[in-house]
């Protein structure tokens, strides 16, 4: 069987590289991979695109990858929260680049990387700042903009409960954009609260199925 | 911000969340978005049975949690604040989050903005000139829910109306507010342009009018705005 | 709270009306809702658009509304199995008109409409028979076909459990289309092995929320 | 059907699962159409654990059950025949089984063909000039999975070549087939077209050249294909 398990954090995220597109869940401080994300901190990585919905809070996480200059660009649908205190800082000195995108197109934009597909027409955006430069086609009268699918060389999931085969459950909001992101990369690392042994979750309620997940280590919840 | 003229007459947030509480009828699929929408959901009527939808995946959204020492930050609304599950409840991803946003079963989506044009018109993520702006969930909410409800004051804090004619704002969605629920009157957006419902209790239509850079119209003597009481629901 | 509960079969398909385009999950024999189907059966409708994997097996479910003269047209991926002589009898004398699509652009299709969304590019049926019509857009140097959305008056779904709420569980395989069919379709209509008490069903297990159902029956597993 | 001139060398549907089953690897995810490919799950050596797919949602399959008195149609394979879930399998909807078939992790699919081209054109859903056909998941699959590996009889019933310098029958999919698993060869589609991997024992290259409609090329003494055993794995 494929060992995912990885020994520590540090192990877990050996193969995230410079330059990488790289998913990261969660959404507000629900379902963040915290854990995963400062490991990769560590690992002093430079011009990364980081996709994740908010940029970053406080001085951790997010805004730690982007106070150690780690990230070249952020994708993000939130990018001025009150706590994007680091991120806002770089982004008036022009130290980071930008692309917001709204929340559903960016969901939906992972879920088609994640499903193979080019792209999709959405009514979202039409008539908007969002639709410069964009295709807008009419499908039964209504318009929608064009949007490409949107897939990553890497994914930092975060999850509840995971087994050795790497399916995942997440717990309640913290499931977020971590399912879609696990399916919309090349190299998906997780950090789950426990591990159950094999045949301990449920295949009817397995959100990630395993074949998703090449990495993934276990961070207790605190 | 009320208009400092009428800043006397004018509802609280507490009671602007009333109106627009008892706005939302039973049996409807409701998106509450951040901020003062939030505060519309411990004041919707006993007898109504409302889902509410957060954006980022709870469906059957209680109402936020106040005091708690522990914060758990799987269970928070869309602004980040703790809340509870209702029994029925449940979670889906983000895409399925915002399938349900764009699906046809959203009766309404509650959101706040800062400006709405006589036009239907809505602008509340980016000020103009600006380099970028927080769009969060609105333009897909905006462009898919059944009825676009805007909560707002009815001027800026510098005493700018909010209700205007045209977007000087970059607009996040077109022609998709149905109804404005502000701290002066409540307003329809109809095919010729505002319509006044209803004016807070001492001010006469010509008042909201002087506020407002957009024409409004109305009957004879629009309704006082309903709300019932000001303890907490 | 919606009275979502029918109090027999019959009761549970009322809302199917004569020109619909109907939804029909299962795939095979699995998750096929064969109860509300001969329901449909017994009202006589006409002119129905069915939309499902298959073109019907025997003389029972959709078989039976072929038989019956209730379908103007089906919309399958797999139309001349062995078992679909009905459909096959029907097609050969032009009395019922055919629409073939890939089983996986069948499945996003119906995924689209229930997602609001106008279509999608898919890298599937590029350069045959299927993209007859079809425009054909590149995304980074890829050809897809754009596949438009599909939604529906009416679907017919067959869960396992179901709540009051009308959040739904699945058996199995015999999940396969009823998921997104349950989102795509302006009239959803369910017919369920067994009913538990709301709160009965763990909110993280729940594939459909009862938001998308408008009636449920209650039809035991034979 | 073998060619009726090697039919008494040719390998049954037993074998040709047996060699099909050879190729996969540890650790991939493989799905399994309908028809032959799913005679090849029981064949897989006990040490590789690969990972099956089939279309209708289920991850990590099993094989087909033989024998059972009480079929549950609720956990049938793609050619509706029961089978088991693995360990550690799981449930998904359709369009998360075909977001799977797309997704680039599908490290192989199995199908069945009327004609495979040299340039890997397939075709397996229509006959020529027939008002339709059965698609079902190949069109996807074939469009989809990293590796499009075909088990068919290298010659029709009627003894014509299946393999093919251009393709007679409508298209499933252009330009994706990788490898060609016969009763009588295993073949390579490369840039410069077939080329002759194995071939069963007995025969020459030539053989094989003279029931296929496409130029073949080969090493000077291709290998006998590999099938270790006739017993049941």
């Amino acid at each position: 069987m494929k060992q995912r398990k990885a020994n520590s954090v540090a192990e877990a995220v050996t193969g995230i590289k410079n330059g990488d597109v790289v998913l990261i869940g969660g959404f507000g401080r629900g379902g963040v991979p915290e854990n995963l994300i400062e490991a990769v901190c560590e690992r002093k990585l430079r011009d990364l695109t980081i996709v994740s919905n908010n940029a970053g809070t406080g001085h951790t996480g997010i805004a730690r990858l982007l106070e150690e200059g780690c990230v070249r660009k952020m994708m993000c649908s939130f990018p001025l929260a009150a706590e994007s205190i680091v991120f806002q800082e770089l982004f008036a000195r022009d130290a980071v680049e930008l692309e917001v995108v709204p929340q559903g197109t960016l969901a939906e934009r992972i879920r088609a990387g994640g499903a193979g597909l080019g792209g999709f027409l959405t009514p979202t955006g039409v008539g908007t700042d969002i639709a410069a430069g964009k295709q807008v086609l009419t499908v039964a009268g209504r318009d929608y903009l064009l949007e490409t699918a949107l897939r990553a060389d890497a994914a930092l999931i975060k999850a509840h409960r995971v087994d050795a085969v790497g399916n995942l459950t997440y717990r309640m909001a913290a499931r977020n954009f971590n399912p879609i992101m696990a399916m919309a990369a090349d190299h998906v690392v997780v950090e789950a609260h426990e591990e159950v042994p094999i045949g301990g979750l449920d295949p009817e309620c397995i959100i990630t199925p395993g074949i998703y997940v090449d990495r993934y280590c276990i961070c207790p919840k605190p | 911000m009320a208009h400092p003229e009428f800043a006397a007459k004018a509802l609280d947030r507490d009671q602007m969340a009333r109106r627009v509480a008892a706005e939302l009828q039973s049996d409807w699929v409701v998106n509450i978005g951040i901020g003062m929408p939030t505060k519309v959901i411990p004041h919707v009527p006993a007898e109504r049975d409302i889902i509410f939808h957060s954006e980022n995946g709870i469906i059957g959204m209680g109402p936020e949690i106040d005091g708690v020492n522990e914060v758990d930050n799987d269970l928070l609304s869309a602004g980040k604040r703790p809340v509870s599950l209702n029994p029925g409840g449940s979670f889906v991803h983000h895409a399925d989050s915002f399938a349900l946003a764009r699906n046809g079963r959203l009766d309404a989506t509650i959101l706040g903005a800062y400006q709405v044009a006589s036009n239907g018109d809505l602008a509340n993520w980016k000020l103009p000139g600006a380099r970028a702006g927080n769009i969060g969930g609105a333009m897909d909410l905006a462009a898919g829910a059944r009825r676009v409800l805007v909560m707002m004051t009815h001027v800026t804090g510098k005493g700018e109306p909010k209700l205007v004619e045209r977007l000087r704002y970059p607009p996040t969605a077109l022609g998709v507010v149905r109804k404005v629920f502000t701290d002066l009157a409540v307003l329809s957006v109809t095919d010729k342009g505002f319509h006044l419902d209803e004016i807070v209790e001492g001010l006469t239509p010509e008042d909201v009018q002087r506020v407002t850079d957009a024409p409004l119209y109305w009957q004879t003597a629009p309704a006082a705005i309903r709300v019932l009481t000001r303890e907490k629901g």
